[in-house]
């Protein structure tokens, strides 16, 4: 029976599993407690204890903000979701040329690294202290999550059949239309249903561009230790989330199967 | 009882290693800086390991309080207030008192004399959770009868006119480039030197301002037993000699002094009743 | 030479291909003139495929040249062997893909013109899947996606056509009518087309020349002329 | 030629995007800015210049921080790539049953409602301020999003291989391993790999929790405008985050052709 | 009915699938012995692998019942026309996944058993993919993938077989290599195989009964004896 040379066993997928393996090594530091016997139980309850119950008399408090946020969110989302699009196939290897892939990742990258905070400081030093600036920052934000996630989803799938289509004289944005994106399409749309989940989630940013939203709420029910507060928000991001999670897992199953 | 030191069978106080959390104040980079010295100053005093670690958010350390991983804290009035496992230890004294003010700001060449010139104008506070960038200046305007019923301070600035920054600066930077006419801070945003160039606080005025704020705190784990917590008590009070003052006016407010925790937190417990909802 | 002279619409000369350390065949040369049809067999993993890829220009040779009547790719067709389709997209499109590369990428952005829609269909219809036009290919059998890459190529109208068992999921009568339609394509237009075959019949029947790729001879190839 | 009818075109991709339109439209009043006559290159010229240079003398300082970050980030990274794959699998439509595809993605929900700020304090409430705390919380953070992730991926695939194992009786794990993994291996990577670039990024709850990193470094040079120094953190993430990507982009590439 | 009067491998009974709307055929009824060997012939779209679908479970039908001999899946093998293997795995792996059924998930979470590797390894042998073993399915020839698939469902030994086309991408020589296999294993081991067959010939060379599916004869179907 043909066995493996000891080269071949040792693929890049491996290689990088060891890598990782070496790497939790050197960071088990990170894993030092506090050296004290505690009771991890009774801990933990008289945390989760603070949550309860909800106080629901801050509901319209809560359903105003949630307003804002949503609607603010929902433009970014909107506008990175377009946005990100070109930038993703002008950063996938298997699409566009080396060069464009390098300056596209960079300035993905550069977009990624920087704080939200930095970006709703940018966007309000631009355009002032106002809901515009909470679009204008968070859709940056969004463009460097979504052009990542877009274009290494083309990356992960087979470019097999756009290929056929280069082959047959189509361009690059044909074959990527007709061969691709037919394949990513679930993919994407996941995508774009968390960032709009996240967007409105952890809309920090516009709270710091001085427009409301949750994210301000939740900091201040924190300061001041309105915990029970604090959960009626959660309660009501939860709902959100939910009926996204779920809408999404019925898009993608009605793409796949009938659409 | 949460508390971990005074269980039978554990490991015995002294023989565990100190936690002090700070809270990042004034300066949290000189805070970090000092982190190192300060645990070698106090487990030198008090014969036992220390370790010193900085909490973004003072939840941290009242969680830490509740579950007896931290004791020692040094945190604001507001968040000992919400501190259940908590007790007041030593509080900072600024320029011989333990309360300090708030200042309204606004350009010195602006036509403001007090608050009420500010009706209809637009306005910035530091931020909706800062006390002396908030709760306190609020309250002050309670106190004239200048909020409605609501406490809402658009009912006295007008509608848009309130402006709820990240912090002292953010609030001041308004005033300095013209969004907003004046910006409620803590006093030494104007008074010392560590936020604003002096360029730039020579074009700042203070038209009124509020208080008393209650200082920091050096809270202590309410299930630490007396005879230590005198120990402590008396190292972090040794912070006040001559050699040792550099080290803790790094850290702190200044001096630490001796202070009723009932008295001390009074002013801040009042004016958090006026906070909208 | 002098490129006038070039009446053949494929050229090959001393051509050697290695895959995965191995060597399918060796100066392997031959010319297809426009207008014949050659049928590539031999058993599987011969290296049938491979020599389509090298012609087509998705693998490179080891050795040897090969030289094509046109270089521009909207002039060569290509059926591949697993077919190479949009399993998502309706059989009406795919079939319209033949023909991208023809349009600039605005004109193909939001839909084909309906004259072009209209002349795909016909196709399709000639291929027996006209009523398909909608489908998703992943929702059809096997032999209709076959005929789904066939009708894509036979829309595209290259002037050489490599085509890899275009007709080893239909049956019999099927197999003959596209091969045919394909042999009348040689010899009415002037197309050529390189295709494999597996079935001895169907090589007697349509093929001119036949190119026998075999480990047992020498070089590992043989040419044999139909007709 | 034969004609879709009405209901034929309107998918419900399509039905999404009309939905999407129309969340659009409600959500315009987002857009409002300041209404005045603002110089915006100016404006941005002005923020964007407090960055530069970066003050390269808290070198040292940052490195320290990124140091202990890194660590705290490939530890939890690591637990909560694992722990979600079964989490998952679990979650994923076309793998398990129902009902227990509605429990996972409910506790997937539940993880991520939570913010990053609660993780931290159930973290240190059962396990004091320490390194630990910090892996705890942003362990449970991550598996929030990888197990989204993973599922989201394993829902966006053909399951035909995967069926095809199943009906010669292989169970659920197996056809999963064997149908289904090695078609998603290269997502399931870019996914870890951008985790621990978050988690190195935006490792906020490591400095809620005291133990120093890079989030308090942020906080503190925000907090007092030395916006030079920010900019030095900012140059080291973005050197650690473009290595990861291309590290990332190799791998998948890698994966795709030769393994 | 009583139990052990069952001596068919399959039995079909009034059968109608319908798909997309389409009847493809009603009223099937027939039955089909342990060790014999069905072939199912028909046009392209005439519902050959919609059949094969739902005898294997995965297709519901319109009307009518079937029944198997067996209920275990581990007892009825599958060769499907698109192949269904793991493209990234190696010919070796996706040969082993055949008995996945067979095994506790724990025991093929790493690798396999030393024994079952030689088994897979010789049965791959014999269908001359043996030097493939290690390499990934999507760097193999397209007749090569088939004869994976055929080493899968010969690695499983399944009391039934279902084959949808198994030998389209193969030369003559080894399409009747393949059939003679599995009829051997009918013969000998008392195995069933249901297989569409294009090829008239295989037909008459190796199957029992053919099962001709026509739209244009009553009901669709016919049934036919040949040995
Ligand atoms: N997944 C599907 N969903 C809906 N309709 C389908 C699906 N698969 C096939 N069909 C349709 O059902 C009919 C029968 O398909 P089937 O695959 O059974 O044909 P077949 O006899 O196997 O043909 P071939 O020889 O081309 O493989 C075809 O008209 C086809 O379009
Ligand atoms: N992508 C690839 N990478 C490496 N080796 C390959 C690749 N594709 C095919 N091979 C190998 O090259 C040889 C020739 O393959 P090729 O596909 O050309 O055969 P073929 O004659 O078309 O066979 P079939 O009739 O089975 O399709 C085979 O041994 C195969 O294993
Ligand atoms: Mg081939
Ligand atoms: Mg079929």
């Amino acid at each position: 029976m043909p066995r493996l040379s000891w080269r071949e066993r040792f693929t890049a997928f491996r290689a990088t599993l060891l890598l990782f393996a070496i790497a939790v090594i050197i960071s088990l530091p990170a894993m030092t407690g506090s050296g004290r016997d505690l009771n991890y139980w009774e801990n933990f309850m008289r945390f989760a204890g603070k949550f309860f119950p909800p106080d629901l008399s801050v509901t319209p408090t809560v359903l105003v903000a949630l307003g804002e946020t949503i609607q603010i969110a929902v433009m970014a989302t909107f506008f990175a979701a377009i946005i990100a699009l070109p930038l993703a196939v002008a950063g996938s290897q298997n699409i566009a040329p080396r060069w464009m892939n390098l300056v596209t990742r960079m300035i993905l990258n550069v977009i990624r690294t920087l704080p939200s905070l930095i970006w709703a400081l940018l966007a309000v030093a631009v355009v002032g202290p106002n809901p515009l600036a909470g679009v204008i920052g968070l859709t940056f934000y969004s463009i460097g999550y979504l052009g990542k996630f877009y274009s290494d989803a083309f990356e992960s799938i087979d470019a097999e059949v756009s290929d056929g289509l280069r082959a047959s004289g189509a361009n690059a944005v044909q074959s990527f239309q007709y061969g691709m994106l037919p394949q990513v399409k679930p993919l994407i749309l996941s995508h774009v249903l968390w960032m709009l989940e996240y967007n409105i989630r952890s809309a920090a940013i516009i709270g710091y561009v001085g427009a409301g939203g949750i994210g301000l709420l939740l900091h201040t029910y924190q300061e001041f230790g309105h915990w029970d507060r604090f959960s009626t928000v959660l309660l009501f991001i939860l709902i959100l989330v939910t009926t996204l999670d779920l809408f999404g897992e019925w898009l993608r199953g009605k793409i796949l199967r009938d659409d | 009882e949460p508390g971990a030191a005074e269980n039978a069978g554990r490991p015995s106080a002294a023989s565990q290693k100190l936690v002090v959390a700070l809270k990042p104040d004034k300066n949290p980079d000189q805070m970090m800086e000092e982190r190192q010295s300060l645990s070698k100053y106090l487990s030198e005093k008090l014969g036992r390991e220390v370790e010193v670690v900085i909490p973004v958010s003072a939840a941290v350390i009242n969680e830490g309080f509740s579950n007896g991983t931290v004791d020692i804290g040094y945190l604001s009035a507001n968040d000992l207030i919400n501190s259940k496992d908590a007790e007041l230890l030593l509080v900072g004294e600024i320029n011989g008192q333990t309360t300090y003010k708030s200042y309204w700001l606004a350009l010195k060449d602006s036509p403001y004399d007090s608050v009420e010139d500010l009706k209809g104008k637009p306005i910035a506070f530091a931020s909706k959770t800062s006390t002396s960038g908030f709760v306190i200046p609020l309250w002050d305007l309670k106190r004239r009868n200048l909020l409605g019923d609501g406490n809402d301070p658009e009912a006295f600035f007008g509608k848009g006119n309130v402006f709820y920054g990240t912090g002292y600066l953010s609030a001041v930077e308004r005033v300095l480039n013209g969004q907003a006419e004046a910006a409620a801070v803590s006093y030494y945003v104007l008074d010392e030197d560590k936020h604003l160039s002096e360029e730039q606080r020579g074009r700042l005025k203070k038209i009124q301002e509020q208080g008393d704020v209650p200082t920091h705190i050096i809270a202590i784990r309410s299930s630490i037993p007396a005879a230590e917590r005198a120990a402590l008590k008396q190292a972090l009070l040794e912070l006040n000699d001559g050699a040792n003052t550099g080290l803790r006016d790094r850290v702190v407010t200044s001096k630490l002094v001796e202070a009723e925790q009932e008295a001390h937190l009074r002013p801040l417990k009042d004016a958090l009743s006026v906070l909208p909802k | 030479m002098i490129e006038a002279a070039i009446k053949n619409a494929v050229e090959v000369d001393g051509l050697e291909i290695v895959r995965g350390g191995r060597s399918m065949f060796t100066e392997m040369s031959w010319e297809l003139p426009d207008g014949k049809f050659l049928a590539v067999t031999g058993p599987s993993g011969i290296g049938k495929s491979s020599l389509l890829a090298c012609l087509g220009g998705r693998l490179r040779q080891h050795h040897g040249t090969f030289r094509l009547s046109t270089a521009d790719p909207r002039q060569v067709g290509v059926i591949f062997q697993n077919l190479r389709l949009s399993r998502n997209l309706s059989v009406l499109i795919n079939v319209l893909c033949g023909q991208l590369g023809s349009q600039p990428w605005w004109r193909t952005l939001f839909s084909f013109p309906a004259a072009e829609r209209q002349r795909a269909f016909e196709i399709m219809c000639e291929l027996g899947i006209g009523e398909l036009a909608n489908k998703p290919v992943r929702k059809i059998s096997g032999g209709e996606q076959q005929r789904t890459a066939i009708a894509r190529v036979l829309y595209q109208s290259p002037s050489i056509i490599f085509a890899d068992e275009p007709t080893s999921n239909l049956d019999a009568g099927l197999s003959a009518k596209m091969l045919g339609i394909l042999r009348n394509q040689c010899d009415t237009e002037g197309k050529t087309a390189v295709c494999v075959l597996h079935d001895a019949e169907l090589v007697e029947e349509f093929a001119d020349v036949e190119l026998r790729l075999d480990s047992r001879v020498e070089h590992g190839w043989s040419l044999r002329k139909i007709r």
